[in-house]
């Protein structure tokens, strides 16, 4: 492998560049029209425009992202995650187009893209899954039918798109009366999200945890599955907090774990870096949920925990090479890491978009802590992406001290222009039952429907007087009067601080 | 120099004067002594020390950035990582958006372009305050819209499945 | 422990600060004048200026820094590394004003900062030193004695300061003739320098490395030896790249340097984070060097491969814990670390101090990258102090692999308006001695002198090619005539990119 | 516009045309489309396209930092993390600080304050090219300084000991 083009963009480009860079393959990036300046375009050897800034007419474009590979005469395509990354047309059109593509055979990627098919690999497997309905139902079962199965599965219950992700489609039911309406209401939201209606049932476990394995598969046969992640930390089942090891699992229950993740992926012949989802119950058992054919987001705290390097394991499986690693290790963490996905959000405001541009950034550093972030000052965070604008992981010995840190870390980050989520981030790991790993899927859903909107950065009279006398002073020394200044509402002008300083001498 | 400064809805009359190597800054009578180092146009360094050391430390450090916000005199201070709303001599322009008092029509406008997929609410319908109206569907999440008070919803101006621009008008509330 | 004034200013005070946060203790900064700015005054709860700007009015005022801390309520002091942190009557000075000195007793600081008294002490834990003169010779011996004893160490020899450090009030004699001379020269030096003209003769060593050994010792007795440091690449006796572990130590040779460390760290009694200096001659013969009774520079690296924080330790031994870690884990280093320490120096004109304002800083991030950095764009370095600006850490699981990682981060670092030691980092680091590990003391300057003066920073055709396009663009787009733009060698003016892009059609 | 560029010694000239989405520079009559977009002040990113394939890739990416140079007309151009010192429209009046050609007293100047440790030449002494001529003492390191070519030291400005002002006359040579 010589040229690698990268169909992705924001953290994860850089991400892989940075592991293209280590191993001397020239990076090739693509970009849509409002990413012209963005990091990972500024970072790679080459790039190409591929299109307008919406997703469906410039990343989604199949066609346009094989022409920019050969046009650069890349021999690799990596996806990264999200856009193509789980589309088996993409990975069997890169194939096709005589390309290596990083990461699984189109034929996993499908198999497991179906979760009702994915649901009886695993049963195949011999790993268990959530109690459910084990054929997909599509539009033309009669109600009656449903009624029987739901009965059979056992209420509370959740109705869940067959071909879903991110909460899309999916409906809890808890009283029958209401099943035919959530099973309508889900097949329409199936329908427009995925074109696809057909929904199936899964009994919904009491305060379950997501937990999650890592894996590496090579072409070679072999399938080492990694230390688990802790996933449970969710708003609206989107993960906003990881970390590793899980402060439930027991060594015991990791290699258990680790086993019936492994076993599931041999089942599907699986190559490259996946990741099997669990519910965990109260009880310590766990059920398959799904696999992620792809690098996940939240894979930097795995390689704090295990020394790898994900994104070069993924190339060099790519390339035929053979896992050469020692299983006990794998499974046998170093310390603690956690990550926050910083968002441009504003918390404050019902976790609201918050796009715009990045005036001021200050991001955290020192022992411990990595920021995998395409975000700078200057840039745009631009309105038609994933609002994810840096990866916040922290390293240290044990959880507690991992806390501490990440913490500190909080404390040092500063973006303004935007709204982010830091503030909640700062407010969350101070929370009891975070500090004491006392959580699980609807914890966070829970206490933030318990607050009601209550900021998340709390002022005190002592910041309070201080933002009042910073506010004095700078629009005393931003005043027009000066002659140098800059508007109350502008951007900054001309700008010397001695003049300024001097200007003031005579107020 | 005087101003009028509101956080968090309350108002603080701030005094500042040039001293010697720095400014003696009154707020709301209480003096205090502030060395202020201007880093580029947003960020300063404070230090600042009490006139008695009773209810402040003395020579306390503070990392501060100014940026514009989205209405005139409105700044957004970063004190630490912490942002600060602040409105300098701009009080009766003013309103918190999520403050539950007010009158008049409240109208509920998109805060991003996006696309609506639920509308929660019909013309007639009393609302709660923070009671969701609208999701819409931008930046790759879906986003509840909420009533910002009590009252009774008197226009809808979007179905489920349309697209809307930024500053599109949704909701109006009585 | 609840409030610590920190002695010290640069990335070690950031380094200290970040420490503190983790640990919930108020840290406490001190500046300078010309340091008002400084990272470390912003980041610190409090901030005290102690004077002007050279260190003799200001870092060095043992005075005011006590002042500083009594005016603060602070219970303890950090005294970094460099300025008073091996000053035995400043540690005194602490004690004395009833805080906590975080670091050895005044009596270790005073034993091991007499270079002399040191070797005695190493002699007396049975650890070998550099054959040598075991006396100091003050200014009354007569040159016959001082010819016998040169000829009973053999040449060639090294003339030492007793109280030197640095490369200061030091001579290589090859030639009996010169020695004289040497001693001379030497014995002003040292009275300039240490005001104690008092030198003594070491052996010099052929193609030595310089290797260390980490240490922790509390106030309980336990002294615990870490995984070396290999420190060889030093440019005029000033180390610049450290790693760790040392590529040619090998498991048998670590234990029996970290018992003689230890050895000699518990013949003085020694508490706190110390560091033992072998010089690891041809046959793998290891011979004391000297100890340095304070945190290290190179100290990041001991912790990634360890995992340990050790300013957090040197703070928990300061209030008294005891250390309880495994002796067995911490001479078992985890992965390869490598540090390069970022000089604002021009290295393509003989290494000269380029102090100065920063215009524009890209640091380098990403998996196994750590930046412990007190640089900021818009931030000068000032002339006074060590022209230190950040030191990079690169970790991954092997030497290759960061030595790899390194280079990526040396591509991605970027600082304007300065000169700096990358460019000289990015070609050591390609250099095929370094990347075998085949180096000694006298490396660096070997090659260095080889050179004679060719610049590092190579430029190609196609990066001249690159330069001469955007010079020509960035001048076009910056012509008075636009009405809006800088002058040639001016600060950016007031600043619109679309107003200049568009302004630019009419060219 | 056409410019003479001076880099690494060696004179280019260098057309800029606008053209539909970039610029069509000619550097010594070879022509490279660009497409340069700013990002700050300083910053620039360039994707450079040539003419044929045969001599340069397609879409080049390049990330460019331009800071203003000790004279008029020097810049200095970071292409990636490396720093390439260019002159425009400048070459009577420019000449680099270490090149060994060039006539008339050289001047050596303090290029930092510091303090004259020693002295390591006396005048009528004939010295070589990057010969040490000076060490000053300054951000706690000795630093020599040379000679840039040969000659015979006609002036010596300092003795040891005493402190220098950055731009400080030490020693000149004929």
């Amino acid at each position: 492998m010589r040229k690698l083009l990268i169909a992705n963009r924001g953290e994860i480009a850089v991400r892989i560049i940075r592991a293209c860079r280590e191993m001397g393959i020239s990076p090739v990036a693509v970009y849509s029209e409002c990413d012209r300046t963005a990091p990972h375009v500024r970072m790679s050897d080459e790039a190409y425009a591929i299109g307008p800034s919406a997703p469906g007419e410039s990343y989604l474009r199949i066609d346009r992202l094989i022409d920019a590979a050969k046009r650069s005469g890349a021999d690799a395509v990596h996806p990264g995650y999200g856009f193509l990354a789980e589309n088996e047309h993409f990975a069997s059109a890169v194939r096709d187009a005589g390309l290596t593509f990083v990461g699984p055979t189109p034929d996993a990627i499908a198999t497991m893209g179906n979760k009702t098919a994915a649901r009886a690999a695993a049963i195949r497997a011999g790993v268990p899954v959530v109690p459910g309905s084990e054929a997909a139902l599509d539009a033309n079962v009669p109600d009656a039918e449903i009624a029987t199965l739901a009965a059979s599965v056992g209420y509370p219950l959740l109705v869940k798109a067959v071909a879903g992700g991110g909460g899309k489609g999916m409906r809890t039911v808890t009283d029958p009366a209401d099943l035919a309406g959530a099973v309508r209401a889900a097949r329409s939201e199936a329908a427009t999200a995925f074109g696809d209606a057909a929904v199936y049932f899964e009994r919904r476990l009491v305060r379950p945890r997501h937990v999650e394995v890592q894996l590496l598969g090579d072409t070679h046969g072999t399938v080492l599955p990694l230390v688990e992640r802790e996933c449970s930390i969710q708003r609206r089942h989107q993960k906003v907090v990881e970390e590793t090891p899980s402060p439930v699992v027991s060594p015991a229950l990791r290699a258990s774990m680790a086993s019936a993740a492994a076993a599931v992926a041999k089942a599907v012949g699986y190559t490259n870096a996946g990741t099997i989802e669990f519910l965990l119950d109260e009880n310590g058992r766990f059920y398959f949920l799904e696999m992620n054919t792809r690098l996940q987001v939240e894979h930097p705290i795995t390689e704090m925990v295990t020394g790898l390097d994900l994104v070069r394991w993924q190339i060099r499986i790519a390339r035929g090479e053979k896992i050469d690693l020692d299983p006990v290790l794998l499974l046998a963490p170093r310390g603690h890491a956690i990550e926050c996905r910083v968002y441009a959000e504003d918390p404050d405001n019902g976790f609201l978009p918050s796009p715009g541009r990045i005036t001021c950034l200050r991001t955290p550093s020192g022992p411990g802590i990595r920021d995998d972030s395409a975000a700078a000052a200057g840039l745009d965070v631009p309105i038609f992406y994933d609002p994810l604008i840096s990866k916040l992981i922290a390293w240290a010995e044990d959880r507690p001290l991992a806390i501490a840190r990440m913490r500190r870390a909080l404390d040092e980050y500063l973006v303004a222009g935007i709204k982010t989520t830091v503030p909640f981030f700062a407010w969350l790991l101070a929370q009891p039952e975070f500090i004491d790993g006392r959580f699980h899927t609807a914890f966070l859903d829970d206490v933030l429907a318990a607050r009601n909107g209550r900021p998340f950065a709390e002022t005190t009279a002592e910041t309070e007087e201080i933002a009042a006398i910073a506010a004095a002073i700078h629009t005393a020394l931003s005043a027009p009067s000066t002659g140098d200044g800059q508007t109350a509402a502008g951007a900054p002008a001309r700008w010397k601080t001695e003049a300024r300083l001097e200007s003031l001498r005579g107020l | 120099m005087h101003y009028e400064i509101e956080i968090a809805g309350r108002l603080r009359q701030v005094a500042v004067t040039r001293t010697g190597d720095g400014f003696a800054v009154a707020v709301d009578g209480r003096l205090r002594q502030v060395n202020a180092t201007r880093i580029d146009a947003q960020r300063w360094s404070l230090v600042v020390s009490a006139e008695s050391k009773s209810d402040m430390p003395a020579r306390v450090s503070y990392d501060v950035v100014t940026t514009p916000g989205p209405v005139g005199g409105a700044l957004t201070v970063h004190v630490g990582s912490i942002p600060i709303s602040v409105v300098v001599n701009g009080r009766r322009r003013w309103r918190r958006r999520d403050e539950g008092a007010g009158s008049g029509p409240q109208r509920v406008a998109a805060p991003m372009p996006g696309k609506v997929v639920r509308v929660l609410v019909a013309p007639g319908e009393t609302v709660r305050a923070r009671q969701p109206l609208v999701v819409v569907e931008a930046m790759k999440m879906e986003n509840e819209l909420r009533a910002g008070r009590a009252g009774t919803v008197s226009e809808v101006h979007v179905r489920e499945g349309v697209s809307v621009d930024a500053g599109a008008l949704l909701i109006v509330i009585q």
